[in-house]
């Protein structure tokens, strides 16, 4: 019964992605598009939580819902003609694209499926925020300090780019 | 200054172009030509002794016969306060902008053309605005004027 | 994972819950739209143009920069748990972290950025 | 840092100061069960006196109410009869016209009509604020009011004084010499136990 | 753990769908974030069924969330750029100026 | 007497009716959520009714007197007449973006609820991210603003939704630095678990000088700021932007988003009273009972702020967040770092 | 229209339904005449005592009126102050704007017919019950803040006699 | 394509007004906005145009004052009292003694109930609510002394041609004086409430630049022009009626800002009350009207009469036709009228919250600019 619950919300959450998902991709309204995009991010979200990625989930949520999409709901204030609605949002590509989207699904589903996956049967641990912040601080220091040069390479950059302006 | 110190001087200081009128009966009232309107404000206005720097008020009144145009400005540094007007005829009344002497000139010049139907030459901004936009039922303030839904006090 | 099926739930329940208000307003309320109503309120003017203006937003670059201290936010939280369990080491690494990310703070207050163009 | 300091002094201080009328108690009038006391002098809403003991109105038709009005509001039918002598017809006050100076109540002579000290008249249509002499007398039955009997101002010729003489006269000296024969309507003898700080001209 | 990975397949693919059509650049960018989000999918899902005794993979989904908003950051800020300039973001036009 | 056995033999009852497991658990989750749907409604009706009589007594007014005893009824009688109140959807909305920002407005606030602790065992589900998960989780209130900004397409409301977004955004930063002294001191993000690292009165985080109570002030601030009240009050501006981003929203959706609005005030301070005042913990009353009279000392406080003070504007704003709080809370964090190194207050 | 609207003649053939009905009306019209919510509107000497009535002496509050300002969440325009001609399109935008049910208060002699403004003017209109359907008259120029909370409470008076049934 | 312009985003219009909440009543900005910054703002006027004067042209004079008791209905002494001093001018009549003590007890009380309402509605302007309340609340009590003495709330009709209508109850100098000995304790709760308050300072200091000359070009007077800096009151540099017998101060400011001028009104309150003091303790025993009839004609003449209201320079113009006892032509000046003429120029480059500041700070009203 456990099992197929678990199913069940799998389903669910992977049907609210795919759909939501492929709204985003299609939609005119670059704004309902973003609103999609959160809508899929925060079931993305949820399917980490089926992974036992709590922590994770929460940063998901913390970073592209209040975060990112915010950014790009702002860049979409700023730069598109929201009132006219008739601007065509796709280029003729549209045929190319889902001949490549199709072929390159084909080529991976294929690949999972025939591939043998060695699944071992083991809990993760227990804490995995605790978990994390031990393994950040060990054996992944070197990339955490690099993640703040990241950041600090990004924050300068967009200052730079965004700030030209009123200066 | 006080008052006759006052009208002395400026009866001085332009001979022959304005009258003194014994209306007023505190501050000297003067009339002017209305071409003489721009060049008298100008002077009153850089004069050391005068420097009207303040303008109080411009009002247009219907008298039945004539538009007049009376002006009334002050001096704040010098405490001194004087009136002066302009006579117009009905027909093509027509005076000049002061606002490039007084900015604040530029309202009250708008509402004699607007209620008065005054026109003012260089104020470029002459357009409704305390009558409805659509109003098309000419100059109100005028003592003829009438409209359809115009209710007069009964009189007494 | 159960414990996360109450959000699951309670996400259902939340937007049962006001859905099924709107329907019980939806019973009681009058309904009388007509053109003036369903115009958009502009201090009792009509309105001028489109409301989805496009403006120039300055609170973009309060975003960029939140963006940037979010993420350092989430690098934070394990290090804040797990903190207990470790030594000065983490302490000073993670003061290293902050600082370079000031940095960028007050590269931007120095920019100008910061105050509103 | 001071400035700093500073800030948060006057923000806490702000705060007390809010804190401190939390304590205090409400000076609201609880408007239905509590009444507000109004002053005499009130001016409320147009009545029609009437005599107390007859109970018939002081009205003696002069119009001089109507003329007084500034904004039209009071209009008064009536009609002549042989001897020319002014009958009321009806008395009409329109409140929605009214812009509740007292100038009416100044101007007449008989104590007849007054602005009284009642205000809760509010009406579903607009009709009812047009009242009639029946309405206005029911009203202005319970109002007191001190009857005060005037000469009829009709015979006092309407001179105007424009004195040219200069303003800056001693005031004192000029009040000094007071004629008594003028009656102004507006004199403000309504209220004489109110008014003891200083008696207005004697009415002779 | 297979139907994780397709879905995450099929994530990708939409994703590689909206950069191939959009006109938009911000339409662009959004759907990279699907393909962040797709790869990172993957990560968690290896990290539980092939390497449950390490959050390796949580920390690289970390870490790719992190690169994801870097060049969020960094990709808006080059669109707001591209608007200042040329009044437009679609990419075929900026694809012409380039010429 | 707690309230926490009551649910728990409710729930015991219910697993011994022979249902499968997993239906069990769903029913009670159920109604967990209606119980405390219902409790919240019943509280922001408390806190709006509290709220005018405050406003009233500082004003010295009397504040609503005539519905009810004291006007106990008023926040009802509101509310029965904004359920009969027509619902505007003006012809040039974008209907579902219009249509769905109260909900989330709403539920946003609703979600963050199941992480709350209302007392001893009184919690729907004690996550092991718990305070992460309500950051996160209210995340969505800023969508829900933009939303209804953009939605309503009206200048107005798009100028305040903008604002709020920037606002909640930028206090968003000093809020999140500020809580995470404590989680450095109880090195859990459960919320059970910070309460229980509080049970003495000195063991309170607000108590812990010198990080405690900045970060306390730094966090009430930033509350104060999430949840758009004055002096941060900008979105909704009356004099401004008239209503801000619910100035075309009428009838029951407005009444979503007032709801919302005050359910998130007592989320900011129930998460304070969490987090620096020890939850429940408190001595012979019931826990609730403590958690209760704790978030509403709060609540009284922001009540305070908002009637005595003026509202600032919007650059000054951001400012004061980016260049007074964050750098603030920042270093509060690393004093914090070093006392919980060096084992000072480490009780 | 609310589909309730046609309930009340269905339940009320049922035994006991017609107290259920008049019950349902009670509630529902006492809780709308004890949450007058008005709109911010005041254009001349009248705003200073509706001002006036909202602020502590007289507290508009215990009524349970508050203000809002924006016409979509208001129940009641109280027209403080001459409507002129310029004005009445805005003031009819307004009222058009707020959800129903509303009710419009007539303060002052302005509003009710003209006021000290019948005769002579140009530009004042007579009356605004040319512009908006007008529920109650209050007299004065400006009326007393207790006028005023007279005429709110007459107008409430008004509401609580209010059926459903006849909503329009 | 590369002109600076392309490197703005789109500008936008949006109408503040005639209905909203901060603009006093009914003006209407049609602003050109930047985002949140002002480029351009367009004042609107005329929803509140009355036409007072059309209708004072029909009316005889002592009629007139109702009339003009609407013109600035928070000061409708000061109305009454410039028209009032203007017919007098005109006339030549003098009012007596005591009359024109009390035309100023009442004139200074009404000032300060003026500015209190100008205190509530800036704080509440600026978000602050509490202090509009209390505002209100010491409003309340000098209206008692209004009502006690002429019977109305607003629109007293009590200064009239000659002296005053009547003369002032007994309890009136009790009560009048408790008032101004409490008053200032009161100022001393807004003092605390907002003055030093960093959110205040900083919403108000150096917003809303008015620069002395650009103020005196665009004629603006009273509380404004003194918070630019320029000491120039009417009761101290034009004395009228007997304001020369009363000492107070002038208060000015130094910036010209939003800040300046609010301290300049608090301090204005001071010395209102101090005037008030002064003049209870000088008030003669005497006649409160010279004697004027109703159908009283003024001889032929005209005359520009200004007093300082509490919102500057209130003038009025009679034209007097010597025969008729209506007047010719009755001009309107208000303070407002010109100080919403230069709002345009120091609200550019602000933002719409500034926008509010300069607005309160102005302390426009519009039946002054509308008439």
């Amino acid at each position: 019964m456990e099992v197929e619950v678990s199913q069940l919300v799998f389903y669910l959450l992977s049907f609210v992605i795919i759909i939501s998902a492929i709204y985003v991709v299609t939609l005119r309204n670059i704004f309902h598009s973003a609103l999609f995009l959160i809508l899929t991010l925060f079931a993305v979200a949820g399917i980490y939580i089926m992974l036992n990625a709590e922590f994770l989930a929460a940063v998901q949520v913390l970073i592209y819902v209040g975060a990112i999409s915010i950014l790009i709901i702002f860049a979409i204030m700023l730069t598109s003609q929201l009132a006219n609605k008739q601007i065509r949002q796709s280029n003729e590509q549209v045929m190319i694209g889902i001949f490549i989207c199709s072929g390159f699904l084909l080529a991976s589903l294929g690949s999972i499926a025939n591939t043998v996956w060695r699944i071992v049967e083991k809990p993760l641990p227990e804490n995995n925020t605790l978990t994390m912040g031990k393994l950040l601080m060990n054996e992944f220091v070197l990339p955490f300090e690099i993640v703040s040069i990241v950041l600090l390479a990004a924050l300068i950059g967009a200052v730079v780019l965004a700030r030209k302006e009123g200066a | 200054m006080d008052h006759t110190e006052l009208t002395k001087y400026i009866l001085e200081k332009f001979p022959g172009k304005i009258e003194l009128l014994d209306t007023g009966k505190a501050e000297p009232f003067f009339k002017i030509s209305a071409d003489f309107l721009l060049d008298f404000c100008r002077s009153i206005h850089s004069d050391e002794k005068l420097f009207i720097d303040f303008l109080c008020n411009i009002g247009a009144v219907d008298t039945g016969k004539k538009f007049e145009v009376v002006y009334s400005v002050a001096s704040v540094k010098n405490h001194i306060r004087f009136d002066f007007k302009l006579e117009q005829e009905y027909e093509g009344a027509e005076i000049d902008s002061i606002q490039e002497i007084w900015a604040g000139a530029n309202w009250h010049e708008r509402e004699v053309w607007e209620l008065y139907g005054i026109n003012i030459r260089n104020h470029g901004n002459l357009t409704r605005f305390l009558l409805p936009d659509d109003w098309n039922q000419g100059f109100p303030m005028r003592k003829n004027w009438d409209a359809p839904d115009f209710v007069r006090m009964p009189e007494q | 994972m159960n414990e996360y099926a109450a959000v699951l739930i309670f996400l259902f329940v939340g937007i049962g819950v006001v859905l099924f208000t709107f329907f019980l307003a939806r019973l009681v309320r009058p309904s009388n739209p007509y053109k003036a109503k369903n115009q958009n309120y502009e201090c009792a003017e009509p309105p001028i143009g489109s409301g989805w203006i496009q403006f120039n937003n300055r609170f973009y670059i309060f975003a960029l920069i939140f963006v940037v201290f979010d993420v350092e936010a989430i690098f934070l939280f394990p290090w804040a748990v797990a903190f207990g369990q470790l030594g000065l080491y983490a302490l000073i690494e993670m003061i290293i972290f902050i600082v370079i990310l000031l940095f960028g703070l007050f590269y931007a207050w120095k920019k100008g950025v910061l105050k509103w163009v | 840092m001071k400035k700093l300091i500073n800030g948060i002094k006057n923000l806490v201080i702000g705060l007390l100061t809010t804190g401190k009328h939390l304590g205090r108690h409400a000076i609201t009038i609880q408007y239905p069960t509590q009444k507000w006391e109004m002053p005499e002098r009130s001016r409320g809403i147009v009545v029609l006196l009437s005599d107390k003991e007859t109970g018939e109105l002081n009205c003696t038709t002069c119009l001089l109410c109507e003329k007084a009005c500034p904004s039209s509001a009071i209009k008064i039918v009536y009609e002549k009869d042989e001897k020319g002598k002014r009958h009321l017809k009806d008395f009409i006050v329109d409140h929605g016209l009214c812009c509740f100076c007292g100038l009416c109540e100044e101007a007449c002579n008989f104590s007849a009509i007054k602005l009284a000290t009642k205000y809760e008249f509010s009406t579903y249509t607009k009709d009812d604020l047009l009242w009639h002499t029946n309405k206005l007398q029911e009203v202005g039955r319970d109002v007191p009011y001190e009857k005060v009997e005037r000469k009829k101002p009709e015979a006092k010729p309407a001179a105007p004084q424009p004195t040219t003489a200069t303003p800056s006269k001693p005031i004192a000296e000029k009040q000094s010499a007071k004629t008594g024969e003028a009656i102004s309507p507006a004199e403000p003898e309504k209220n004489p136990e109110l008014g003891e700080g200083a008696k207005p001209q004697e009415d002779k | 753990m297979l139907q994780y990975l397709a879905l995450a397949s099929i994530l990708f693919a939409i994703g590689i769908f909206g950069v191939l059509t959009r006109r938009n650049t911000i339409g662009i960018l959004m759907s990279l974030e699907l393909m962040f989000n797709a790869v990172n999918i993957n990560l968690v899902t290896f990290n539980k069924y092939i390497g449950p005794d390490n959050l390796t993979g949580q920390i690289f989904a970390t870490f790719v969330i992190v690169v994801a908003a870097a060049e969020a950051v960094v990709g808006l800020a080059i669109v707001l750029l591209l608007y200042r300039n040329w009044r437009g973001i679609e990419v075929d036009r900026i694809n012409l100026m380039k010429w | 007497m707690e309230l926490a056995n009551i649910f728990k033999y409710l729930y015991q009852s219910l697993a011994n009716s022979g249902l499968p497991q997993v239906w069990v658990d769903i029913i009670a989750l159920v109604a967990a959520g209606l119980i405390v749907f219902g409790v919240l409604a019943v509280i922001a009706l408390f806190l709006v009714w509290w709220e005018r009589k405050v406003s009233a007594h500082i004003q010295q007014r009397f504040g609503p007197m005539r519905t009810g005893w004291h006007g106990v009824l008023q926040t009802i009688a509101d509310a029965i007449k904004l359920i009969q109140k027509e619902d505007i959807t003006p012809t040039n909305v974008d209907r579902p973006v219009f249509y769905w920002a109260p909900i989330i407005a709403f539920v946003a606030a609703f979600l963050a609820y199941i992480a709350i602790p209302f007392g001893k065992g009184l919690i729907v589900s004690d996550l092991n991210i718990g305070i992460l998960f309500i950051i996160a989780i209210t995340t969505f209130t800023i969508i829900s603003l933009l939303m209804a900004g953009w939605g309503s397409n009206n200048k107005y409301a798009l100028l305040g939704g903008m604002r709020s977004a920037a606002q909640v955004v930028s206090y968003e930063v000093p809020m999140v630095v500020s809580i995470l002294p404590i989680i450095l001191f109880a090195g859990t993000l459960s919320m059970v678990e910070i309460v229980e690292a509080q049970a003495k009165i000195y063991q309170w985080f607000i108590f812990r000088v010198p990080f405690g109570p900045i970060a306390f002030i730094i966090y009430i601030i930033a509350g104060t700021a999430e949840t758009n009240r004055t002096p941060f009050d900008l979105p909704e501006a009356e004099q401004e932007l008239v209503a801000g981003f619910n100035v075309e929203y009428s009838g029951m959706k407005f009444a979503m988003f007032f709801l919302a609005e005050f359910v998130n005030m007592f989320t900011v301070c129930a998460i304070a009273t969490t987090l620096f005042l020890g939850g429940w913990q408190g001595p012979f009353l019931p826990s609730w009972v403590w958690f209760l009279g704790k978030t509403l000392v709060l609540v009284f406080l922001l009540m305070w702020f908002r009637w005595t003070y003026p509202r600032l504007r919007v650059d000054q704003l951001m400012e004061f967040s980016w260049k007074f709080l964050v750098p603030l809370s920042f270093a509060n964090l690393i004093i914090a770092g070093f006392m919980k190194h060096s084992k000072w207050f480490n009780w | 229209m609310g589909l309730i609207k046609k309930v009340p003649v269905y339940i009320e053939k049922f035994p006991g339904g017609g107290i259920l009905t008049t019950s349902l009306d009670y509630v529902l019209s006492q809780s709308r005449a004890s949450s007058l919510w008005y709109l911010l509107f005041g254009t001349a000497c009248c705003a200073i005592e509706l001002m006036a009535t909202g602020a502590s002496r007289y507290d508009f509050d215990r009524l349970g009126m508050i203000f809002r300002a924006s016409p979509r969440q208001s129940d009641l325009i109280i027209a403080a102050g001459t409507i002129t001609k310029k004005m009445s399109p805005r003031l009819r935008l307004l009222y058009d704007q707020m959800s129903q049910p509303r009710y419009v208060i007539a303060m002052g002699g302005c509003t009710v017919k003209g006021g000290p403004f019948y005769y002579d003017s140009y530009s004042v209109e007579k009356g605004i019950d040319h512009i908006v359907p007008v529920d109650v008259y209050i007299p004065g120029c400006p009326p007393r803040p207790e006028s005023l909370l007279e005429g709110c409470l007459t107008l409430q008076k008004k509401i609580k006699k209010e059926k459903i049934a006849d909503w329009s | 394509m590369t002109a600076s312009k392309a490197l703005r985003t789109e500008e936008f219009l949006v109408n503040m007004g005639p209905h909203h909440p901060s603009t006093h009543g009914v003006c209407r900005f049609l602003l050109t906005m930047d985002g949140e910054v002002v480029i351009k703002a367009v004042p609107y006027i005329g929803y509140l145009h009355r036409a007072l004067e059309k209708i004072c042209e029909n009316r005889t004079y002592p009629q007139c004052l109702p009339v003009l008791d609407r013109f600035e209905y928070c000061t409708s002494m000061s109305c009454e009292y410039a028209f009032c001093l203007a017919v007098e001018k005109l006339a030549g009549i003098q009012a007596p003694e005591r009359a024109e003590y009390l035309r100023i007890i009442m004139v200074e009380l009404n000032r300060i109930a003026s500015h209190l309402i100008w205190f509530g509605t800036t704080a509440l302007d600026l978000g602050a609510i509490t202090p509009f309340l209390y505002g209100f609340r010491e409003r309340e009590d000098i209206l008692d002394l209004f009502e006690m003495t002429c019977g109305q709330r607003l629109t007293y009709n009590y200064i009239r041609i000659g002296g005053v209508s009547r003369d002032i109850p007994s309890q009136f100098i009790p009560k009048a004086k408790e008032f101004i000995d409490k008053f200032p304790s009161k100022i001393d709760d807004y003092v605390k409430l907002l003055n030093e308050n960093p959110i205040w300072v900083v919403r108000n200091r150096n917003v809303g630049i008015l620069p002395p000359e650009l103020a005196l070009s665009y004629g603006v007077s009273g509380p404004v022009l003194r918070g630019s800096g320029v000491k120039f009151d009417l009761r101290k540099d034009d004395p009228y009626s007997i304001y020369d017998r009363f000492e107070f101060d002038i208060p000015t400011g130094k910036y010209g800002d939003c800040y300046d001028r609010y301290l300049v009104r608090m301090a204005e309150m001071l010395q209102s009350t101090r005037i008030v003091k002064q003049a209870l303790e000088q008030l003669p025993e005497g006649d409160i009207k010279a004697k004027v009839s109703p159908q009283f004609k003024p001889p032929k003449g005209e005359v520009y009469s200004r007093i300082e209201n509490s919102r500057g320079e209130m003038g009025i113009y009679i034209q007097s036709p010597g025969d008729s006892k209506k007047p010719l032509r009755v001009k309107m000046r208000g303070g407002s009228y010109n100080h919403l003429q230069v709002m345009p120029e120091i609200v550019k480059g602000g933002k719409i919250a500034d926008l509010v500041a300069v607005m309160a700070s102005m302390d426009i009203i519009m039946p002054e600019v509308d008439r």
